[in-house]
């Protein structure tokens, strides 16, 4: 018998599939995030000094960069994990988890919006120095 | 080694949404306070101090800490689940995110409680 | 009268041990009305009688012939050829299970999963003599849309949580499970629950919902799974 | 248990554990088969349909060791096609009689039924109901929380002379879903021993005694011997023998022709059931409701062709009546595009009727035949539907050697396979299911009452599965020009026009000689598939060989029974004719040919009358 046949397709993606796959994704990215959040804090208590020179090194331009991406991060984590949530104990969200995984993304990409449009302009306006 | 039989899940379960739920509510006073977001300003010590100094605020990052460290290690722990299958592997993967959440916690703590402005 | 090609995945345990499968082409022509069974069938009784698949009664009860078409799990006596929307089409077997030859599977480890968690109505109490148990409609109610499941293996192959774990009971069992926790008649919760209530069980689910996406009978496992989680928490708060 | 006392010590016995003495092994040896392939079991079944299901939980409720044997997964088995329901006279919606139930399956038989099994059949259908439910099967249910019920064709009040009455037994609509997984169930429970994906190729019969059978491991490849003291057969019919047919394609005759070639005969083969209303070209059930809303039925010229034959009742006339009309639209060459085709016209009945009174046959409609009947006709056929023959039983199940007294010791039928007869010359609605489920219940109680006086095994003869080695290797090494696949639609193409709704002499002739042409090029085949491993080529060219064999008596009986009655209706023979064929046909096959015999038909209450609805 054959295991695992390995000409096989993909299987098609869904929007569970898709929605399940981006928040690991993010989920594993946070938990990095978190570890390094703490870490950095931590800097805290070595006085203004110590804490000022690791905060200007996590505040350079890349940095600055990637903490937008960090935004979209957290927001597509909070939302679609906001949308397992009613899905698992609303009395339709079985039913309508497409429709409420539409509304979320709408919320989380206004919100993206209203938040990391203001965190790219300081970003090029660090960047322009 | 074996890592101790739990209920099967269902606290994991349970404990991840709640987390979860309260993760989203301290995120949004989290950003809006801590990070000045409207006004994306940059992050100093000056700005930073005065309020890690008050009892609330060490309250609400103490919790903040717990609540992100479990929800975030236990989300590991799920995914680990799901593609290890070995019963030792697992075990020792158990073991080293509980003591990486307890490394964590403690530096969290040791940053957030004696801290004075 | 239409040209399709149809790319249909082969395995002879005899000829292409050692190997992992292949993809053979079949050239042919297409009826209105065809299903993709139709076509397999064309193929075997016209084309290459070596092609193993299961079938048998062909419209959608037995669950016989589940497989992988154009990506997604069905059964292939209700899928239209017509309706795929290709002109390719790529036939595989059910994913997650062994391969015994060409597009027939190993269901064994599926049904194992089903005994398992007691597929059968639990009652200690005497049922009366030459008469029915009642049941109110508004309780039969309940069994709607868990017990109509034709086991062809389409929601539980199509479970990205079962590829990673064979040992995830998978929606099948956990919706059959289901259909008995909320049947009036039922006495069992107590001798099934523990095998639900595992870490293979009703807690590995993630709510993909790829076996939703799946069911040819349009079934919703998920919403068994997640009855079956607020009745243990119910339970236990 | 004195039914059973002339049986008493007749056995040498054997160690039940011979497998691990010399001694015991030489007993079984069996030529062509590895001596782990031999497998005892006090019964085996061989079928997993409702029949067979329900006879292996009363086997194995009295404690005893019960293997089933099934060419598919137990599930899969075509009783679970059924939708409509299962008849019983509960009244539990309104007043019903199991006299009335009675009346209504012996006219429905054309009065060949045998009135004391159908008696027996109707009284025992509540008590079976009642124990599905205590099974667990989820029925639908009245207001008060019984067991729903439901009108059926041919289902009436106050013996044929009152109303509808509503006596189908329901599941929605999938009532034969339902019956047959909660009996799988509850096979899981009691922990019966299912082979599935086993091919029984012959049964071990010597001197009048049934030992068991031989059968081809379809998964790994190989042949097993089942060593039994009690062997039932619960294979199904032979709908496959036609082109269009509602059956599932496993319902191959496999059983009825072993029976055939063990040297038994079958009874009244050449009643086959024919339904109007199938899909074209796939033959799907489209259920009665549709006309029952409205449907017409519509010709090449647009005409509602019915008004020529049933002017009153039109489009809801009885379904052997519409068939007959619609193939006689098709000789005068008004079938759609000169096909054999009709329209079942639903359009009239607007979109929204059509969404909430017929979703399934819409969906059905959609999903087979690529057809919406909200924008356009679905193209229907009359298809074959039930086999009302099959292998001669007492009322027992017992299997009758001469087809009249004499049992096959060892050896039972029931379901679609076995002819009780309780069907007659037509089977009435939903009593498919019931005919399965008690006959397959007696099955099972008179197997348990035989196995616990039998209590050994008698040595299996050496080489009872030369036969069926012999077979499969023939087939496995068989290089001919013939493609079995080729052979099949020829007959299933030909069945289906000369001996199918009408038959008369010259077709049947014709049909005879097309079966004999068939039956030689068998010979010479060839399959394409040579492995082990599932070869599902090789099951086909084997069901081949069964269809081939089962379907030459179908024709011969047609042939030999010159009258028309309830399915067989020859267009060369005016009426029913009580005088010469009031009895059932008994076919044998011989060097050259069928030979046939009769056997009265038990009238206990009804006397035969004109059959009118």
């Amino acid at each position: 018998m054959l295991e695992k046949p390995s000409v096989i397709k993909r299987y098609r993606l869904h929007v569970g599939t898709i929605a399940w796959i981006l928040h690991r994704a993010t989920g594993l990215l946070l938990v990095l995030y978190l570890m390094l959040h703490i870490w950095v804090i931590h800097h805290v208590s070595q006085g203004p000094a110590g804490f000022n020179k690791v905060m200007k090194a996590v505040q350079s331009p890349l940095f600055l960069f990637l903490e937008i991406g960090l935004l979209g991060c957290v927001l597509y984590h909070a939302f679609n994990g906001l949308r397992i949530i009613i899905v698992e104990f609303s009395r339709e969200g079985v039913e309508a988890h497409k429709q409420i995984f539409a509304a979320m993304m709408a919320v989380a990409v206004f919100l993206f919006l209203v938040g990391g449009v203001p965190m790219f302009i300081h970003f090029l306006h660090v960047l322009a120095g | 080694m074996k890592f101790p039989r739990t209920s099967g899940g269902f606290y994991a379960w349970l404990f991840q949404r709640l987390t979860g739920i309260l993760l989203v509510i301290l995120l949004i006073i989290h950003f809006a306070i801590t990070h000045n977001l409207p006004k994306g300003g940059e992050v100093t010590y000056a700005l930073v101090a005065p309020r890690l100094a008050t009892a609330t605020w060490k309250v609400f990052d103490l919790t903040f800490l717990v609540c992100a460290l479990f929800h975030g290690l236990n989300g590991v722990w799920m995914v680990v689940q799901d593609y290890v299958h070995s019963e030792t592997a697992q075990a020792w993967i158990f073991y080293a995110l509980c003591t990486l959440g307890l490394v964590l916690l403690v530096l969290g703590a040791i940053t957030v409680i004696p801290f004075k402005a | 009268m239409a040209e399709y090609i149809f790319r249909v995945f082969r395995y002879d345990p005899e000829k292409d041990e050692g190997t992992r499968g292949r993809v053979q082409e079949y050239k042919i022509g297409v009826e209105r009305g065809w299903t993709v069974l139709d076509a397999l069938n064309y193929i075997k009784w016209h084309v290459d009688g070596s092609l193993a698949y299961r079938r048998a009664c062909r419209h959608g009860i037995c669950g016989s012939c589940g497989m992988t078409i154009n990506g997604k799990n069905t059964i292939a006596c209700e899928q239209q050829v017509a309706d795929l929307g290709t002109q390719v089409v790529t036939v595989e077997p059910l994913r997650g299970f062994r391969v015994i030859k060409d597009l027939i599977v190993d269901m064994e480890p599926f049904y194992d999963k089903l005994y398992a968690i007691k597929p059968y109505l639990i009652a200690y109490s005497d049922p009366p003599t030459d008469k029915e148990r009642l049941q109110s409609p508004e309780d039969r109610k309940l069994l709607d849309g868990k017990y109509e499941c034709i086991l062809c293996g389409c929601c539980t192959s199509s479970c990205p949580t079962y590829w990673a774990d064979k040992e995830f009971l998978g929606p099948n069992a956990l919706m059959k499970a289901a259909r008995f926790a909320v049947d009036s008649r039922d006495e069992g919760w107590e001798e099934r629950v523990n095998a639900i209530d595992d870490k293979h069980g009703v807690w590995r689910c993630h709510t993909i919902f790829n076996c939703v996406e799946a069911c040819p009978k349009e079934l919703n496992a998920t919403r068994a799974i997640v009855e079956l989680r607020r009745l243990m928490l119910k339970g236990r708060l | 248990m004195g039914k059973f006392e002339g049986y008493r010590g007749t056995f040498r016995c054997v160690d039940n554990r011979w497998l691990g003495t010399d001694e015991a092994k030489e007993l079984h040896e069996v030529e062509g088969v590895e001596l782990h392939n031999v497998h005892e079991h006090d019964a085996v079944i061989v079928g997993a349909g409702l029949a067979g299901m329900y006879a292996a939980l009363e086997v194995k409720k009295a404690g005893f060791d019960v293997a089933v044997l099934t060419k598919v997964f137990p599930t899969r088995s075509h009783s679970g096609a059924a939708q409509g329901g299962i008849a019983a006279a509960l009244a539990n919606l309104e007043e019903d009689h199991i006299e009335w139930h009675f009346y209504d399956t012996v006219k429905g038989s054309d009065f060949l039924g045998d009135q004391d099994a159908i008696e027996l059949m109707v009284r025992e259908a509540p008590l079976v109901i009642f124990e599905y439910e205590h099974m667990g099967v989820p029925f639908s249910r009245t207001p008060e929380g019984k067991i729903m019920q439901r009108y059926f064709g041919g289902h009436v009040k106050d013996f044929g002379r009152g109303k509808p009455v509503l006596r189908a037994c329901m599941a929605a609509d999938r009532t034969g879903h339902v019956l047959l997984h909660t009996l799988w169930e509850q096979c899981v429970k009691l922990g019966v021993r299912f082979y599935s994906e086993y091919y029984v190729l012959s049964l071990i019969i010597t001197d009048g005694h049934c030992q068991g059978v031989v059968a081809w491991d379809l998964i790994n490849g190989g042949i097993h011997v089942f060593h039994a003291k009690a062997t039932c057969f619960a294979t199904g019919g032979y709908g496959r023998a036609y082109k269009i047919t509602t059956n599932s394609h496993a319902n191959t005759a496999d059983g009825v022709a072993m029976v055939l070639e063990a040297g038994l005969p079958l009874e009244d083969m050449e009643f086959v059931q024919f339904h109007p209303t199938g899909i074209a070209k796939q033959g799907i059930l489209i259920s009665e409701a549709a006309r029952g809303e409205g449907g017409y039925l519509i010709n090449d010229k647009g005409e509602r062709f019915m008004e020529r034959y049933a002017p009153d009742k039109m489009e809801l006339a009885p379904r052997d009546i519409i068939s007959r009309s619609m193939w006689t639209e098709f000789l005068e060459g008004r079938g759609i595009g000169g096909e054999r085709v009709i329209h079942l016209d639903l359009r009239h009945l607007g979109a929204d009727k059509i969404k909430e009174r017929l979703p399934q046959i819409r969906e059905l409609a959609m999903k087979f035949a690529g057809v919406d009947p909200i924008d356009e006709p679905i193209p229907i056929q009359p298809t074959a539907h039930y086999s009302m023959g099959g292998i001669p039983t007492d009322i027992n199940c017992r299997v009758l050697g001469d087809g009249k007294e004499q049992w096959v010791r060892g050896f039972w039928a029931a379901g679609e396979c076995a002819c009780v007869s309780v069907h007659g010359a037509n089977r009435l609605g939903t009593n498919s299911l019931l005919d399965a489920s008690v006959h397959g219940k007696r099955a099972g109680r008179d197997i348990v009452e035989y196995l616990s006086v039998v209590e050994c095994f008698e040595p299996l003869p050496v080489d009872c599965a030369r036969k069926a080695v012999d077979r499969v290797n023939w087939i496995l090494k068989a290089d001919g020009p013939e493609r079995p696949s080729e052979l099949r639609e020829i007959l299933q193409d030909n069945m289906y026009e000369l001996c199918g709704v009408f038959r008369n002499e010259e077709d049947l002739t014709k049909m005879y000689d097309i079966i004999k042409d068939l039956q030689k090029r068998y010979q010479n085949i060839h399959i394409e598939d040579k492995s082990k491993v599932f070869n599902t080529h090789l099951m086909e060219a084997l069901e081949l060989g069964h269809l081939l064999e089962v379907a030459e008596v179908i024709v011969a009986g047609a042939l030999n029974r010159t009258e028309c009655r309830g399915a067989h209706w020859r267009t060369d023979c005016p009426g029913r004719d009580d005088e010469n064929w009031l009895k059932h046909t008994l076919a044998w096959k011989t060097e050259e040919g069928v030979e046939f015999d009769y056997k009265p038909v038990v009238i206990t209450r009804f006397i035969p009358e004109v059959r009118k609805y």
